[in-house]
């Protein structure tokens, strides 16, 4: 089995997930990495898009803003936000990559405070495009380390929608139709969310962890699919791509 | 609910509801393929009878006039049409009595240059179902379209009789307790826009104004580019800036030269301005008009066909002439 | 004194109405002539605006369609419709030019329909960008022959909104306050508005004819400004300017 | 009076209605006058204490650091922020405490290179009251502006603590019953954009990315514009496909090259990563930060000399080989 490090893992893990001829709005970090990697093995006509208006750009190397020239050369266009932003809420785009400070058992997402919001004990950014990649897309995908502080029974304050409460209530608080939180991507396994509840569930597992393990790294008690399979190891192949040709200077998965 | 405070009695013709057309944009094709083909074959695929038309530019400034052809051509029927900055595009299709219904910006006139008697008959023979807007208020309906919600405010319309036969809904601002007039969304079934430059997956490029083109190409569901010329994707990809309709909206990318005329193409061609009095003059006779529908379309094959009859290269060269502010001896 | 046309005087007349550095959305034909006019007499930084997108040209010669190339040649931005349309929404535009086949004595135009909407006797046009320029700029300006059969009691339809009913009936109905009808100018006259009632009232009378006639050419009572003057004729430069540089070929002017 | 389903807590800073926006417009300029005046002018002219700033780029790409600088130097005061897409201009700002009341959307991040010390300090400190968005939500607000009109629609927000720490209001669609986020407008009173080329009256161009300046340039009530470089009228009428800002938007015209750095600028330079780490780093220790400053801002005359302090023309030469994506030896 070849050797590879925990954000190399989560990198190759999450570009499985982007099938080709997708759309995605992607941030900068390892969710590019993931839809670049996706590009350059199974999903070449996958399209990325930058919520500052780069579309579909031949990235010459990995971007450090998702505003930068990076997420516009050789685009097919140069747009705007509004154009990245409505594309999403006409429903062209499929998925979104976000991260987060904390996430809870129904996908929502807190990159704004820790502690009341009116005193915060940490103040974050805020959502910045998190919220609207997040209501507009089809799918939200999240690439997070697997941690009890992240993975939180209530997060602080909902920045970003998932389930929201669970069963409908995203749909009733007025969001699109059919959309919501896909996969959680962490360093011991990916998580999908019951069609019912809307509640996280394991539905694999990376080589050399347990259910256990992953639940015990979890503040929140996870479900579990139907099947829980273990994960299939990246290739030699995807790690050579990523090393070689996505992250050459090791920005991301050097960390 | 809102509460509406006044309503305009207009036939909605589309339904505004966001979340459907995000189901037909779901399965929309994202990946970038050769969209290449005849006019035929687009207004064949994409062009249904009973189904949703707006046609893109302004009635005889930068029109897809081989599209409006084509679709004559292949006696569509049942078409509802977007009759806002219409003119010559509209004057071809009321030819044709392609569409049975019309939202109706500005219609049958050729502006300066006079109406249209034929299509004056058309929609005085009480064959056509209609609702009034306002070229601002199309717009705003495929702008709310374009930005994938279910309507967007605007302050014109209200208090007339343009508000009371459309479709129009007012409502007080809970910010400010003004009124605004809510346009509902509007997304074709098919658009057709005629642009300067795409390349083969449909990236294209405009030169000179945009009019209501970049909300149409958004809100469309399926869209028919044809282009005076093809660059090559390395082209449109060494200048983004310069994209105004990026590829994954466009379902067909058709080359067709000279394809705005008798239209003006802006730095290409201007007006003809002698062929479109020759459709005015003529349409005063239904006899004889019909006689010249059988001659320039009908009996045509394609858009080629139609412009050596009418004069060919020589003429597009003179029109070049003219678009140029050259004088010809 | 000068000889002139019925055609050359109302450009002349309306072409006094624009002042310098003010914004006018125009459409063709005499409303275009007349800001020409203006532009090379005393406005010369008058900003015209056409409804399809072009803004500032340098107009080489007169437009054919208020969409056509002349409309943007050399101008300062080659926009579109919404760009047009929302400046003046933003109150950046205070004139606009109308015709119409009918317009009663609130200033309100018919460009729809004689006789009943379902089932018209004439069908015209429509507002086309009418009732959007006539909703949002500050002055609406109207030049017209002056026929009882065109200025009526009732028109058919509203197409495009005067001051509907009068009095403060515009703004109720939700239009941008303080706007409205303020000139009308025709071959016999000029014609404002009563500030309270907003009903037409002749303003300024052309050499030659009296109230009576002008009276006699309107389906409607008239009222009178408390000081009715005569316009000032078209001088020689005016003339001159009108029909060397601003319709050489007498296309309007000539008819 | 609409019915509003649910409703943010948080502050409107700014009054939506379209008709006070109206009489402001009503009295600017619209004549084609030279706008060409030092940074310092434009800030004193049009920057004042207490009223509302947005800044234009994002973040640190193609943003007026010069006015940043300088209206941290004028110690502005009680300044509103419109923080969106903000970055290293939030930075700056926060680090003159010049404002005392934000929008935010995104703030104290730099994105991937990390949170600023200092911005999270002045953030947390209880001197700034703010109100909750989204990026998208802040260009809506700037697109209603734009607009003219006193709110748009979208259907983001809804359902979580965004929301209710937001000014938004929910209501349902007159004409699907859909639930809608109703964001009201904002005109700031003073925006800043940095472009490639103006000409002295303020017609602009941007290569790449518009981000949400084309909005913010229509929304903001005065406009300072900073360019790399000028061009003559002629240069601009030349190809008027190419303007997005039209003069008449514009108040002050400012020529300052390399005026984004130490951010990027699209087709001209890199950004500066080494700096803006020294601006992290240095953050970490107030004192350090407040030498830091002084020797930056406060102790520089202008934009040059801080440009002077930081490498100059060579450093530069340095980023643009980056932008291009040419190996220096």
């Amino acid at each position: 089995m070849a050797d590879y490090n925990t954000m190399e893992l989560m990198i190759v893990a999450a570009s499985r997930e982007l099938e080709d001829g997708a759309t995605v709005g992607v941030g900068t970090g390892a969710p590019c990495a993931a839809a670049m990697l996706a590009q350059k093995t199974k999903a070449p006509n996958l399209v990325i898009m930058f919520e500052a208006g780069g579309i579909s750009p031949l990235l010459p190397t990995m971007p450090i803003s998702v505003g930068d020239s990076r997420t516009f050369y050789k685009a097919v266009m140069a747009s705007g936000m509004c154009e990245i932003m409505e594309t999403c809420q006409r429903g062209m785009v499929d998925y979104t990559f976000l991260g987060g400070a904390q996430i809870d058992m129904y996908g929502n997402l807190n990159s704004t405070v820790i502690g009341d919001w009116a005193n915060p004990k940490v103040r974050f950014p805020g959502s910045g495009g998190a919220n609207d990649f997040a209501s507009f897309c089809w799918r939200i995908m999240v690439i997070t380390p697997q941690d009890a502080r992240r993975f939180v029974e209530r997060v602080s304050f909902i920045t970003t929608p998932g389930y929201l409460t669970g069963g409908n209530a995203r749909e009733e608080a007025g969001l699109p139709a059919n959309t919501g939180p896909y996969k959680v991507i962490t360093n011991m396994a990916v998580m999908g969310y019951d069609p019912d509840s809307k509640r996280m569930r394991v539905e694999s597992i990376h080589h050399g962890f347990t259910f256990e393990q992953v639940q015990e790294n979890c503040g929140f008690e996870l479900l579990k699919a139907p099947e829980v399979v273990e994960t299939p190891p990246p290739t030699e192949e995807e790690l050579s791509i990523l090393r070689s040709e996505v992250d050459p200077h090791r920005y991301i998965i050097g960390r | 609910m809102f509460d509406v405070i006044a309503q305009g009695d207009g036939p909605l013709f589309m339904d505004p509801d966001p979340d459907k057309a995000r189901e037909f944009f779901r399965t929309k094709k994202r990946a970038m393929a050769n969209k290449l083909m005849t006019v035929r074959e687009a207004v064949e695929k994409f062009v249904h009878d009973g189904e949703y038309l707006a046609i893109g530019g302004f009635g005889a400034n930068r029109i897809p006039t081989a599209i409006c052809h084509e679709i004559v051509r292949q006696r569509k029927k049942n078409l509802i049409f977007a009759g806002h900055t219409s003119t010559h595009d509209f004057q071809i299709l009321a030819a044709g009595e392609v569409f049975d219904r019309c939202d109706i910006a500005y219609i049958i006139g050729l502006e300066a240059r006079g109406l249209s008697p034929n299509a004056r008959r058309y929609m005085e023979s009480g064959k056509v179902t209609v609702c009034e807007w306002t070229n601002y208020a199309m717009a705003l309906r495929l702008k709310a379209a374009a930005m994938g919600v279910s309507f967007v405010p605007g302050r014109n319309i209200m208090g007339t009789d343009t508000f009371k036969h459309s479709a129009v809904k007012v409502v007080q601002c809970p910010f400010t307790g003004k009124k605004m007039a809510l346009y509902p969304a509007l997304w074709p079934d098919v658009a057709a826009i005629h642009v300067h430059e795409a390349d083969v997956f449909g990236n294209c490029r405009i030169r000179g104004i945009s009019i209501a083109d970049l909300e149409l190409a958004r809100a469309a569901k399926h869209l028919i580019i044809t282009c005076e010329r093809l660059v090559h994707n390395e082209e449109i990809r060494s200048d983004p800036t310069q994209t105004v309709i990026p590829y994954f909206l466009v379902d067909a990318v058709c080359e067709v030269p000279f394809g705005s005329y008798p239209g003006n193409m802006p730095y290409e061609y201007y007006s003809d301005e002698e062929h479109l009095k020759k459709w005015l003059q003529v349409e005063t006779d239904p006899e004889e008009f019909r006689k010249f529908l059988d001659e320039q379309i009908y009996g045509t094959k394609d858009f080629n066909e139609y412009l050596e009859l009418n004069g060919g290269i020589e003429r597009i060269n003179q029109l070049r002439a003219q678009e140029h502010l050259i004088e010809l001896d």
